[in-house]
């Protein structure tokens, strides 16, 4: 049963087709990779499925239901979460705040304006214990302007997982850091996403971390979707090695 | 051609760059390697003008160059390509090639560069730039970006280019494009100032590596003795 | 140039001062009328073009890395004090000199009379929309500024000298401002009061046509000016308020605007 | 999980009480010891600080800058004087009530067009809009008094339990200052549980990053629609209260300048913080009071003054004094 079906999506920009005619799928359960050259669509598909940007054509299908044209709130309502790329965060909240709003939100708090945020212990602990598996409970009283490049990026992704969303994509989650830090931010999400039972979608350069970190591989090429299947299956696709290895590989 | 003699450069109040010195001779393509963070974008910052030094000298083809603006020293020859490619997105490529052509030309009017003959540099480089030319900085793919960076930046007639992370972010088989780019470039006897964080890649580049760690430049040498050092190797892949 | 000018109007209101100050210095009673007295509407477009040339490097320069709201902050500010500075030196009475449109006398078209002024002025503003506009999208210096507000560091990186580029557009901002002020004042005088009016007014048709479109603000600033006419004529009293609901029911019908992109 | 910080609340809400206690109390016996002129100055202070605490909830706390808070202002002072003039009521009790109804709605109605936009076309719409309530205060003279506005005899209390008649300025400086008081006291305590209530983190959240506020659910608009109502029944709140304190109404208070003077004592206090729009109404009020008796280019001053503060101290009285404070104990420890 796939969790979300996308079919003939397709998002344009001017003369670019950025998605162009994209069958995409995500099966319950899973650790899926995306991966292409820049350029090739991934962003874009999953700003559209996000409800970033709006298709030009096509259908997404999320849990047998048609999401196509619906507000990113209802999206989200649905069980649909995303990191970002470029860290976007709450830079003039703590940590904290920056994770307790994604809960408040998921447990329809945020219209309340007579309450102390601070004074819901059960947020305040769910928030506290998220940052403990992610490693920031040290910094939760700091602003999140005042992190590192690998702690924004893991709190980035851990607003978004706050949200206990059925299916999360990750968007690049360690562009921006150094070979060193990849690892042990990639083992940190992946164990936390395998753990929560999430379905995740991860967007990546890095070919050893798809390898080593993802159940299924599905490859873009200018908008559309080149190849699909399990690592083992994508590191001999040779149509595959030739577009995105070339033949130094 | 360039001399950067014991920098020292602040971001707000964080001391970034400690003392960094570094030369790039005639015709050479040099490469500054570091993790994210060591400093190789601020050692660009500086020599292009965008960050002010607080201390130490900058000196190009002889001449100090530290506390020159910006787009003067663009207008004495360093050409610049940013890490985020910096394309103007509601510009064509065409105007985004115009603004340096405009600035080259008043820079060296009447001498040898003519707008035409720079063209002919860069289709030789990239000859795919004929391609795009009318499409909005905005429509380019994330490599389209970099060729237009790069290419606006022989614009100027550079005697030197400044290109930071060339290479990242793009597919190998590009990378690989782009490495042979870079030696058409170095070919037409222009030096190179490369900052990049995979060693592997600068090795295919570069004739001479600095490896720069804490803001401190930690090595210098030929691309086989880098990755012949364990403690080069082991500072920038971790 | 992104720089966002809250004191935008009081520049026109400045201009329109100016030379109505200037007209009256040399066509006041007393005084033959004269063809070059047109010469003299553009000394309230320099005069604001220098004001220009001194405000953008003083009070605007050094907030260009800070969030928007400084800028709102201190461009408010500007244009409290030239609101009060224009109370200070010409007096709380408007300004006017009737001398040029007497100068050109006035025509018949379909029945209804003109002065003649009123076209020239209409001339004026076509004239100069369109030379602004093959200014910035047709010539050399119009890339380098639109290539500087997308980029100002990576076109310092260019060679382009970032802080010329801002003074110049800024004054010539400003000059386009004193100018659209000096050629009205002939017709409504300066008055206190017209350079929040003039803001107002503007960024409604600007609101109405749609952000970035010229033809929307071409068609919006004729919606604008037949609003206020009609309004002026039949329900003085809520001119205003129908011309705001205009506006209103545009954005809710159409929040880009007529001629935006959504 | 044993070990939750309790750093947030724990720690703030003691420092809140700890500066919040000495304050009320200073200003309970103020009436004793000041001479009734000081007395009603610093009332106008009380009042204009809830219309920048709403002001500000806008501003400070949803990144959206309003040039157009006369509106709600007027809108709350000429609810009461319309309560006098064509009902003939002169209860208090009911001039809040219809000052709180007539700014809810005009707020709501104006906020619902605001803000659909942001930045500067957000200002500016705010400003065009009470530009139409002054031109209308103006113009429909027979229903407003036009430019002579319309007067506001003291009102009774509680049904007339207090005693309201006899000397104007003893009432004023007493019993009317304690009403503000109080009404100040409350204003500033609910202002402050709004915005450190997940409703109030929310808000900030959209000021900083507006896209991810989004993605993790909070509805921008319906947000900022709810954030423009509060802040606008705040700031007609203080309209009506501001009304018999001065007697009358005139469009003066709906006309741009007003809303001016708003945003400058604003930043004046500082926007970054909770107090610093008390404090900056307070001190601006004073201000006030003296230079206009001193020059009559009350405007320009404000100008001039408004430019040197964000040129040279962005974060106000309140941010700069902090800034001091911390300097002064880091180098003492």
């Amino acid at each position: 049963m796939s969790l979300l079906a996308t079919t003939q999506l397709k998002k344009y920009f001017g003369e670019t087709h950025a998605v162009d005619g994209v069958d995409f799928t995500v099966t319950q359960g899973e650790v899926l990779a995306l991966i292409g050259s820049n350029g090739a669509g991934k962003t874009t598909l999953v700003n559209v499925i996000s409800g970033l940007l709006r298709p030009d054509d096509g259908t997404i299908l999320f849990q047998g239901a048609d999401v196509t044209h619906q507000s990113i709130h209802d999206r989200i309502k649905a069980g649909i979460a995303r990191s970002f790329q470029l860290v976007n965060l709450f830079d003039q909240l703590t940590c904290l705040d920056n994770v307790a709003l994604s809960i408040f939100s998921r447990e329809g708090k945020t219209q309340r304006l007579m309450t102390l945020a601070d004074g819901d212990r059960a947020v305040r602990d769910e928030a506290m214990e998220l940052l403990q598996q992610f490693g920031l409970e040290a910094k939760a009283g700091m602003v999140a302007s005042g992190l590192s490049q690998g702690e924004r990026k893991l709190l980035d992704v851990a607003v978004a997982y706050a949200l206990r969303p059925k299916l999360l994509f990750l968007d690049e989650p360690t562009s921006g850091v150094s070979t060193r830090e990849k690892a042990p931010i990639m083992d940190i999400i992946t164990a936390i996403v395998r753990s929560g039972k999430i379905t995740a979608v991860i967007i990546e350069h890095d070919m050893d971390v798809v390898f080593k970190y993802s159940d299924r591989i599905v490859v873009m090429h200018q908008g559309t979707i080149l190849a699909d299947g399990t690592p083992n299956e994508i590191r001999t696709n040779d149509q595959v090695v030739m577009t995105l290895l070339g033949t130094h590989a | 051609m360039l001399e950067l003699d014991h920098i020292n450069t602040f971001r707000g109040p964080a001391h970034i760059l400690r003392g960094v010195s570094l030369t790039v001779g005639d015709a050479e393509a040099v490469c500054l390697v570091g993790r994210n963070g060591a400093g190789k974008t601020t050692t660009i910052d500086s020599i292009m003008g965008l960050l002010p030094v607080r201390s130490g000298k900058v000196a190009f083809k002889g001449r100090d160059i530290t506390r020159l603006p910006a787009h003067e020293r663009a207008r004495l020859g360093i050409g610049y390509s940013p890490e985020d490619s910096g394309i103007f997105p509601d510009l064509t490529v065409a105007e985004n090639f115009q603004i340096s052509q405009l600035m080259g030309a008043s820079r060296a009017r009447g001498a040898s560069a003519s707008g035409a003959e720079t063209d002919e540099r860069i289709l030789a480089v990239f000859p795919e730039v004929k391609e795009f030319t009318g499409r909005r900085g905005l429509n380019l793919s994330g490599g389209q970006k970099k060729i237009v960076a790069i290419a606006r930046a022989m614009m100027l007639s550079p005697a030197i280019l400044l290109l930071d992370e060339p290479f990242e972010g793009l597919a190998p088989v590009v990378v690989n494009r782009f490495i042979d780019a870079v030696k058409k470039i170095k070919g037409m006897g222009i030096s190179l100032l490369i900052a990049e964080s995979n060693l592997n890649t600068a090795t295919r580049v570069a004739d001479r590596l600095y490896a720069i760690d804490r803001g401190e430049i930690i090595f210098q040498g030929d691309p086989k003795s880098a990755l012949g050092n364990g403690e080069v190797m082991k500072t920038i892949r971790g | 140039m992104r720089i966002v000018n809250l004191a935008h109007g009081n520049l026109y209101a400045l201009g329109a001062y100016v030379a109505g100050w200037i007209l009256g210095l040399f066509a006041g009673p007393g005084h033959e009328p004269k063809m070059w007295l047109f010469f003299l509407l553009l000394s309230g477009a320099v005069a604001v073009a220098v004001a220009g040339a001194i405000l953008e490097p003083t009070l605007l320069r050094p907030l260009y890395r800070r969030a928007e709201e400084y800028q709102l902050l201190v461009t408010f500010g500007l244009l409290l004090i030239l609101e009060d500075l224009m109370h200070l030196v010409w007096g709380p009475y408007p300004l006017t000199s009737s001398a040029l449109p007497d100068l050109l006398g006035s025509s018949t078209i379909l029945g209804a009379t003109y002065p003649n002024y009123n076209i020239l002025v209409i001339v004026i503003g076509f004239v100069a929309a369109v030379g602004l506009w093959a200014f910035v999208y047709r010539t050399k210096f119009g890339v380098i500024l639109r290539a500087t507000s997308q980029n100002m560091r990576v076109a310092s990186a260019l060679g382009v000298n970032v802080k010329r580029v801002y003074v110049q557009a800024f004054t010539l901002g400003c000059f386009m401002a004193g100018l659209g002020g000096a050629v009205i004042m002939p017709i409504s005088g300066a008055v206190l009061g017209m350079g929040v009016e003039a803001l107002i007014l503007a960024f409604v048709v600007v609101v109405v046509g749609g952000l970035g479109s010229l033809e929307g603000a071409l068609v919006g600033s004729i919606i604008v000016g037949a609003v206020r006419t009609l309004g002026i004529t039949y329900f003085a009293e809520i001119e205003l308020a129908v011309l705001y609901l205009i506006a209103v029911v545009v954005l809710l019908a159409r929040p880009a605007g007529l001629f935006g992109r959504a | 999980m044993t070990s939750v910080p309790s750093f947030h609340s724990a720690t703030s809400a003691r420092r809140i009480v700890a500066y919040a206690v000495p304050v009320a109390v200073v200003l309970l016996v103020i009436p004793l010891v000041l001479p009734p002129y000081q007395t009603i100055l610093l009332s106008y202070g009380l009042i204009m600080a809830i219309a920048a605490l709403g002001f500000n909830l806008l501003l400070g706390y949803t990144g959206l800058l309003s040039f157009g808070h006369s509106a709600y202002f007027g809108v709350g002072a000429y609810a009461a004087a319309f309560l006098v003039k064509y009902l003939g009521i002169k209860s208090m009790e009911v001039f809040l009530l219809g000052g709180v109804v007539a700014s809810a709605i005009v707020s709501a109605l104006f906020g619902l067009i605001c803000v659909r936009y942001t930045r500067i076309f957000f200002s500016i719409l705010a400003l065009a809009l009470s530009q139409v309530l002054w031109s209308l205060a103006l113009k429909l003279f027979w229903v407003t008094g036009g430019t002579d506005g319309l007067r506001v005899p003291t009102p009774t209390f509680l049904g007339g339990l207090v005693q309201t008649s006899g000397d104007k300025l003893s009432f004023l400086s007493n019993t009317y200052y304690y009403l503000v008081l109080v009404m100040f006291l409350l204003c500033a305590g609910v202002m402050w549980v709004i915005v450190n209530s997940p409703f109030g983190k929310a808000l900030q959240a959209i000021r900083d990053n507006e896209i991810r506020a989004e993605f993790v659910g909070v509805q921008v608009r319906k947000y900022r629609l709810i954030a423009f109502l509060v802040s606008g029944i705040f700031t007609g709140l203080a309209g009506t209260l501001w009304v018999p304190l001065n007697g009358l109404t005139t469009p003066d208070i709906l006309y741009w300048p007003f809303s001016g003077e708003i945003v400058f004592l604003t930043v004046l206090g500082g926007f970054r913080t909770f107090s610093g729009p008390i404090i900056g109404a307070v001190v601006f009020n004073y201000l006030k009071s003296y230079a206009v008796g001193f020059t009559v280019y009350w405007q320009l001053l404000l100008g001039v003054v408004l430019v040197v503060l964000v040129l040279s101290m962005p974060s106000g009285i309140v941010g700069t004094a902090n800034a001091l404070w911390s300097r002064l104990r880091r180098s003492a420890a």
